[in-house]
């Protein structure tokens, strides 16, 4: 464990960029994501959630994957590797770097997605703990401690007043702090006790939050009986309006559509995010299989609370990060379908 | 406030039970303080869960569209804006008029969590209520008293329709909200000063954010289209790679769309998780409409023909030097 | 009529292309009208023929943009004397404000105009085409918009 | 993108039209190219596409490698498109998947550079190759004909124009806006080259008119508002109180002679006499009933007098008449509505305020033995005659300046000749004066005419412009070049005549918007090709008769009215008329309902329908737009308000034209 003055972060975003991509929080027009820092970039390390998840590192929108050229009415094909040179991303919260393990059951599994591979073997992962969380938080109710040293994340980091601790917890990540090291110091007892207060009140602010108590074991039922809930899924699908927010904030949603795109002469074939919300969803050459919104929206937090675990040992597909609590324009969220279906009527 | 909410509650029981209406449209209080949203009760004891705070900022009226597929009678509340888009809707044929019964609330605009959060910094924020000259905004730790403009969405403080324009019912008294209607164009304003690269790189850095959700698509009550020209695949044009080209491309069709049919509700803007400014785009072309064809307040009612499709012989353009004449 | 010499000079380089939409009535024939009268413009200028000024979209502008046109040129019959009796005044309302949503966008007025061009105004057709490009050169190639995928 | 297209077989032909493609663009290259262009089966280049040779050259290899679409590069669509299109169908293909690349008329005409020429013709042709692969095969509809002609103007272009069309057996009514039919040409008092009396040739043309079973007159009327299309004109024909009723009148005149208002003007008589308030605006008027002037009747505009009520033996003035709407349907309309002379308000240096400075057209009445003066030439200002007549030609015509015309009015050498002579025959005494800047004397003895004058009578040309004109007395003192021999003139003259430039009626702009044709720049109606349709307009079943296209003079007038009756005979004949088929269709699974196409569209060709449709088992009722492609033509205006693109047009779809911007943008 070191640690790094406050004031000196500037120069540690200097040092670590001229050897890879750095991505940080940045505020851009008023809103947080990870982004490419340059000289000169707002970091915003104060707030816990940026707009949208760190997932586009690991598995961008848009990626081609295969070019077709047209010369001469002849047809050749070239596969495309994944773009992108060796990156760091700081400031990734415990729930973030979660749902990179959530994507890893899905895209690292046989028969191994290369892409997603080749990013996330290009990264380091450092974690920063919540020293505020917000009221949309429920990442606990997961398992997640969001004061910990999450497992996936190369380096863990904490805000402990003038400065943060950096712990190394990978080869990846003793290598990236062996490279800026003159820009650390060691730790003493106070900033250990620092440390300790940090992730005490942590612990106390995540007591605090209003989905603290959120209890995913009274979901009863098997999966055709929850799947049957029909009036529950209507009665949320009667407003939804079909839009991608909540997986495409969501930074466990993988969907993806293979798409084309017709070039000058050429073509290329992309995958693309997709959204279980749209009525393309799935769509094949006879039609969709699911026909309305509340089979699609059904669809989304089957996945989320009942598929994946059935296929993952039991671990749900989402991470607590409240996004979709909070972005969701009609106030459609995983936090209400769990009450409902653990039938909570949370309807005041 | 509460006495609104009363009278919602009054008015969706009794026409439930007296089966004036099949569904009726208002809103509900979600668990967290800043969230209120768009609730549909077909059962009168459900009426008690309506309420009417300053958070009912979801625009109700383009619900109408699927909701009279499967009902023939809907109540709905409708705000200032909710009332033009509702206007907007009839004259987009996408309902009825007989078979809305319309309840409508004066508004003094909507309080944008977003805002709340900020004056209050990391401190967890418990409640706002009306104070004298404002709000009193209370949190874990402190208590801050604040004007309505500084926490208020900014749509809503250079609002021109905080009235409703068409209703069955009015609750309440009319309000005065349109002492800063004059800056509604100020944002625009902005960009037009700006070089044409300025002005690139600027929407360029905004739409870049563009995570292609559709969400100020499908929230919008002029987007009414059964099957959106995006997902039309004969169309040629409903790319879904996450592109600049592709980016910019969706954003000034969809804008223009719009065009003439914009109630300027804003709710565009409020939803786009990735906080791009959608409405400064919708703006731009009101404020043309205005200098170039007249003012025009698209949904004021359901009859003038909207400016797209109609004109006028003495008509000038703004691309030619003679005026277009 | 010709280009500022100087100016084509400056950009060797640069082969700007212009995609002009013509109604067929007017803009279209003024097009022939040139030919006829052996009046000179660039060859960057390629014609497309439409039925009437308002038949062009919106998205066949932003797809010329995309792919590679550095101006395009709607032409249509002056108005009142649209084949189509009111077409014209359509295209009028529509594309000031299609030019100045563009131009907020970012999109040079200079990069894209609306002009009458009637069947009798061959002249004007290549005066029209003329001064596009004289602008273009002078504003130099439009990267905005731009598909990044569509040339190899 | 193009997924579900099945391979094309398109054959590219490419003209060279001799040197006029071929000195520009390297035609063999383009060929070369045009061979790698997907779906391109076969392609080839040719002399002349458009000979028989051509043709044939086309049709055998279409036959011979199974072309299912063509493309021809050459000329213009506006040139040949027909002749490839009927080529294809000859074929065996449906003359809607050609396609031509324009690579001569906005290709080799208009650029020097081989190379850049070449790049362009290939782009060109790549595009016309990306569409017509998206062609589909389009079958025209068919549509009925009325079998009734309408004619605009009740001139000599009018009447000949319904006499032939009802010889030929088919109705034909006359919408004519003054009180009587006979036009310009019965003011006129004789015609070259002839100087045969005018109305000696026109009345009985007249009476013919009103007299002939199939033709209806309405005079005093106008045109409202014309919709519909060709063979279905749907016309709003406002007749205009007479306040004279046309059945119980009989022409006696007592009411024109009694009318104590004498105030008005005589439209006829251009001015030079007075008319009274209930007039025939000219002796042999057709029909010979009179209307009573509302601007002067002192009954209607004060409730007074009604002289003429009480004096009309029969009864038929009728104070109570409103002005009458009547519709009917036609199948094809003749624009017959002639001109006006110019104003000359803006030409002060002729002093035609000067009642001795008179107009041509005023020289017509003041010689004619019916005129104001009974056909004694004297002077207005004081009624004597006058010893030197100048005439000035080419006022306001070929005037570049903003006050003229910058035109040749066409028949003024003409008249100015006849006039000149007419002075010297009557009174040989007469010194006439004629400035010119040149005498154009084109057509059958016109030339040997305008001699005569000269030769015979004396009539002094002199070849130069007036600059101005002072009035001295009783003189007119009119300066002059006489640009031969470079010499100032001053000429005293007792009399001016000016020959005032001709121009388009000034309701011609309203007349083509209710009409949908259009108009030159100098308001005249715009054939449909000036060689080759000059009797037709670009809306289909609307032709043009007379000077309301341009300056004529008689046998042009009636020669061109002759020849739109012929077309309008032709359209009448057929039983039925294909319609272009290039018009809009809706997918209704699209459409939303929201009809911004019916608002916008020009012809209110779109509607809407209710529909049940079947969404995955329920039924769900929905509007969508519904097309008559009767009425459509197919300008696409609706594509564009059409959000979700519900609604295409044939022909020009979005796809294709989106097709054509990705070839040219290659």
């Amino acid at each position: 464990m070191k640690k790094i003055l406050k004031s000196n972060l500037p120069e540690l975003w200097q040092k670590i960029s001229a050897d890879f991509d750095l991505f940080l929080p940045l505020e851009k027009n008023k809103t947080l994501n990870f982004s490419l820092w340059k000289e000169g970039e707002k970091v915003n390390l104060d707030r816990v959630r940026t707009n949208a998840s760190p997932k586009h590192l690991v598995f961008p929108q848009t990626e081609t994957y295969l070019k077709i050229k047209n010369e001469n009415k002849k047809l050749s094909f070239k596969a495309v590797k994944a773009k992108g040179d060796q990156y760091v991303l700081f400031g990734v919260r415990p729930c973030d770097v979660e749902s990179f393990k959530l994507l890893d059951n899905i895209f690292l599994k046989d028969p191994v997605d290369t892409y997603y591979k080749a990013h996330r073997d290009r990264g380091t992962i450092i974690s920063l703990g919540c020293t505020n969380p917000e009221d949309s938080c429920f990442c606990s109710s997961f398992g997640i401690d969001a004061g910990s040293a999450p497992k996936g994340a190369d380096i863990a980091a904490w805000d402990i007043g003038d400065s943060f601790i950096w712990k190394a917890q990978s080869e990846k990540g003793q290598k990236l702090m062996e490279t800026i090291e003159e820009l650390f110091t060691d730790i003493d007892e106070k900033d250990l006790k620092n440390l300790e207060e940090e992730k005490g009140s942590i612990q106390e602010n995540l007591k605090d939050l209003p989905f603290n108590s959120l209890d995913l074991s009274k979901i009863k039922g098997t999966q055709q009986e929850i799947f049957d809930k029909e009036e529950i899924w209507n009665e949320f699908s009667e407003r939804c309006l079909a839009c991608g927010t909540c997986s495409h904030l969501c930074p466990t949603c993988h969907c993806y559509d293979l798409c084309d795109y017709k070039g000058s002469s050429h073509g290329e074939k992309f995958r693309c995010w997709d959204s279980c919300m749209s009525s393309d969803f799935t769509l094949m050459a006879h039609g969709n299989p699911r026909t309305s919104q509340m089979q699609r929206l059904r669809q989304r937090f089957m996945h989320k609370l009942v598929y994946y675990p059935k296929n993952h040992e039991g671990i749900y597909s989402c991470v607590g990060c409240g996004r979709c609590v909070e972005k969701c324009p009609v106030h459609i969220d995983i936090v209400k379908i769990i009450k409902k279906l653990g039938g909570e009527n949370n309807e005041l | 406030m509460e006495n609104i909410t009363k009278k919602i509650r009054a008015i969706a029981k009794q026409a439930l039970i007296n089966k004036d209406v099949d569904k009726i449209l208002g809103w509900k209080k979600g668990d967290l303080w800043s969230e209120s949203y768009p609730a549909f009760i077909t059962k009168a004891e459900e009426a008690d869960t309506l309420i009417w705070d300053l958070f009912c900022i979801n625009n109700l009226s383009k619900f109408l569209i699927k909701e009279l597929q499967k009902h023939d009678k809907i109540g709905i509340f409708i705000k200032g804006c909710d009332s033009t888009s509702f206007n907007q809707l009839l004259k987009d044929h996408r309902i009825n008029r007989d078979d809305v019964v319309l309840y409508g609330i004066p508004c003094e605009g909507m309080v944008n969590p977003e805002k709340i959060k900020k004056i209050m910094l990391n401190d967890r924020v418990t409640g706002i209520k009306k104070s004298e000259n404002g709000f009193t905004l209370t949190s874990k730790n402190k208590t801050k008293d604040v004007s309505g403009e500084e926490i208020k969405y900014d749509k809503c403080i250079t609002c021109i329709s905080p009235n409703p324009v068409v209703y069955d019912e009015l609750l309440g008294d009319e309000v005065k909200n349109k002492e800063r209607e004059e800056e509604r164009f100020k944002g625009v304003e902005e960009i037009e000063a700006m070089t044409p690269d300025e002005r690139y790189e600027f929407w360029k850095g905004e739409f870049q954010r563009c995570i292609r959700c559709n969400a100020c698509r499908d929230i919008c009550p002029a987007c009414s289209c059964v099957k959106c020209v995006f997902e039309n695949q004969n169309a040629e044009i409903s790319g879904k790679a996450k592109t600049e080209d592709e980016d910019s491309f969706f954003h000034i069709v969809r804008a223009y769309h719009v065009a003439g049919r914009c109630v300027d509700c804003g709710e565009c803007a409020r939803v786009c998780p990735a906080g791009i400014p959608l409405d400064l785009l919708n703006r731009k072309i009101i404020k043309d409409i205005n200098e170039v064809y007249g003012e025009f307040n698209a949904g004021f009612d359901s009859i003038t023909p909207a400016p797209l499709v109609t004109f006028k012989l003495e008509d000038t353009d703004t691309f030619s030097k003679q005026g277009g004449k | 009529m010709s280009l500022d010499s100087n100016i084509a000079n400056k950009n060797e380089e640069f082969k700007p292309l212009i995609v002009a939409f013509c109604c067929n009535w007017c803009s279209y024939a003024g097009a022939d009208l040139a030919g006829t009268s052996r009046l000179k413009y660039p060859a960057n200028v390629k014609i497309i023929r439409v039925p009437c000024s308002c038949r062009v979209n919106l998205n066949f502008v932003l797809r010329a943009f995309q792919h590679g046109a550095d101006g395009v040129v709607i032409a249509g019959c002056h108005p009142g004397d649209c084949h189509y009796s009111t077409g014209n005044y359509h295209t009028r309302r529509r594309f000031s404000l299609i030019t100045n949503l563009t131009e907020y966008i970012g999109i040079e007025k200079e990069r894209f105009k609306v002009d009458w061009i009637s069947a009798a105004e061959g002249n004007k057709f290549a005066t029209v085409m003329n001064d596009i490009l004289e602008d273009v050169y002078k504003l130099g190639p439009n990267k905005k918009l731009r598909d990044a995928r569509w040339k190899i | 993108m193009q997924g579900g297209i099945k391979l094309r077989k398109i054959g590219v032909f490419v003209c060279w039209c001799g040197s006029n493609i071929a000195a520009t663009v390297d035609v063999e290259q383009v060929v070369q190219e045009a061979n790698k262009m997907s779906g391109v089966a076969y392609a080839a280049d040719y002399q002349y596409m458009c000979s028989e040779i051509g043709q044939n050259m086309m049709k055998d290899a279409i036959l011979k490698h199974n072309l299912d679409r063509v493309v021809i590069a050459a000329c213009s669509p506006r040139m040949h498109e027909g002749t490839f299109r009927r080529a294809a169908e000859e074929s065996g293909i449906n003359p809607y998947l050609v396609e031509i690349a324009n690579i001569r008329e906005q290709c080799s005409w208009v650029h020097k550079d081989k190379k850049a020429g070449t790049e362009k013709a290939i782009a060109l042709t790549r595009a016309a190759v990306a569409k017509v692969t998206l062609n589909t095969e389009l079958i025209p509809g068919e549509i009925d004909v009325v079998k009734k002609a309408l004619i605009i103007g009740g001139g000599i272009a009018g009447i000949q124009a319904a006499l032939d069309i009802a010889d030929a057996g088919y109705k034909v009514d006359i919408v004519e806006k003054t009180p009587s039919i006979g036009g310009r040409m019965a003011q006129l008092d004789k015609t070259f080259p002839t100087l045969d009396c005018s109305a000696c040739i026109l009345t009985p043309k007249m009476v013919d008119a009103a007299r002939h079973p199939n033709i209806t007159l309405h005079t005093y009327s106008e045109v409202e508002k014309i919709s519909g299309y060709v063979g279905n004109f749907n016309v709003s024909i406002k007749k205009k109180a007479r306040y004279v009723d046309m059945d119980k009148c009989t022409g006696c005149r007592i009411c024109t002679e009694k009318c104590p208002s004498k105030k008005a003007k005589s439209e006829f008589e251009e001015g030079l006499k007075n008319r009274g308030a209930v007039y025939i605006p000219f002796a042999q008027a057709v029909p010979n009933v009179p209307v009573i002037d509302t601007d002067e009747c002192i009954k209607l505009k004060t409730g007074k007098c009604g002289l003429c009520e009480k004096l009309c033996p029969s009864g038929a003035i009728d104070f109570n008449q409103k002005d009458e709407m009547i519709t009917e349907e036609y199948g094809a309309i003749v624009v017959a509505s002639g001109y006006d002379i110019i104003d000359l308000d803006k030409f002060g240096e002729y002093q035609y305020d000067h009642p001795d400075v008179i107009t041509s057209l005023e020289f017509e009445r003041i010689t004619n033995a019916a005129g104001p003066t009974n056909g004694k030439f004297v002077r207005p200002s004081d009624g004597e005659k006058p010893k030197k007549v100048v005439f000035v030609q080419c006022v306001g015509s070929r005037d570049k300046t903003e006050r003229g015309k910058s035109y040749c009015s066409k028949i003024c050498c003409m008249y100015t000749a006849k006039h000149s002579m007419l002075i010297k025959e009557k009174y040989p005494d007469i010194e006439a004066y004629v400035f010119y800047i040149d005498v154009r004397t084109p057509g059958k003895n016109f030339d040997e005419f305008q001699r005569r004058a000269v030769e015979k009578y004396g009539v002094q040309y002199i070849k130069g412009m007036v600059g101005k004109i002072f009035p001295e007395g009783k003189k007119l003192m009119v300066h002059g070049v006489d640009t031969m021999s470079g010499e100032t003139l001053v000429i005293d003259a007792d009399m001016v005549v000016l020959a005032a430039a001709t121009k388009a009626k000034s309701d011609a702009v309203d007349l083509k918007r209710k009409l949908n044709i259009s108009t030159d720049i100098n308001n005249f109606f715009t054939e449909a090709h000036p060689k080759l349709r000059p009797v037709e307009t670009a809306s289909a079943g609307i032709y043009l008769a007379g000077a309301c296209q341009g300056p004529k003079d008689i046998p042009e007038t009636v020669a061109q009215s002759s020849a739109a009756a012929a077309k309008v005979i032709g359209l009448l004949n057929k039983s039925k008329l294909v319609n272009n088929p290039c018009v809009s269709a809706v997918d209704e699974s699209l459409c939303s309902g929201c009809l911004a196409c019916t608002e916008m569209c020009p012809y209110d060709a779109i509607s809407f329908k209710n529909i049940e449709i079947d969404d995955h088992g329920q039924k769900i009722k929905k509007v969508v737009a519904d097309v008559n492609e009767a009425l459509c033509h197919g300008c696409g205006g609706c594509t564009v308000t059409c959000r979700p693109g519900a609604i295409d047009l044939k022909g020009f779809t979005n796809k294709q034209i989106l097709a054509e911007v990705d070839a040219i943008c290659r």
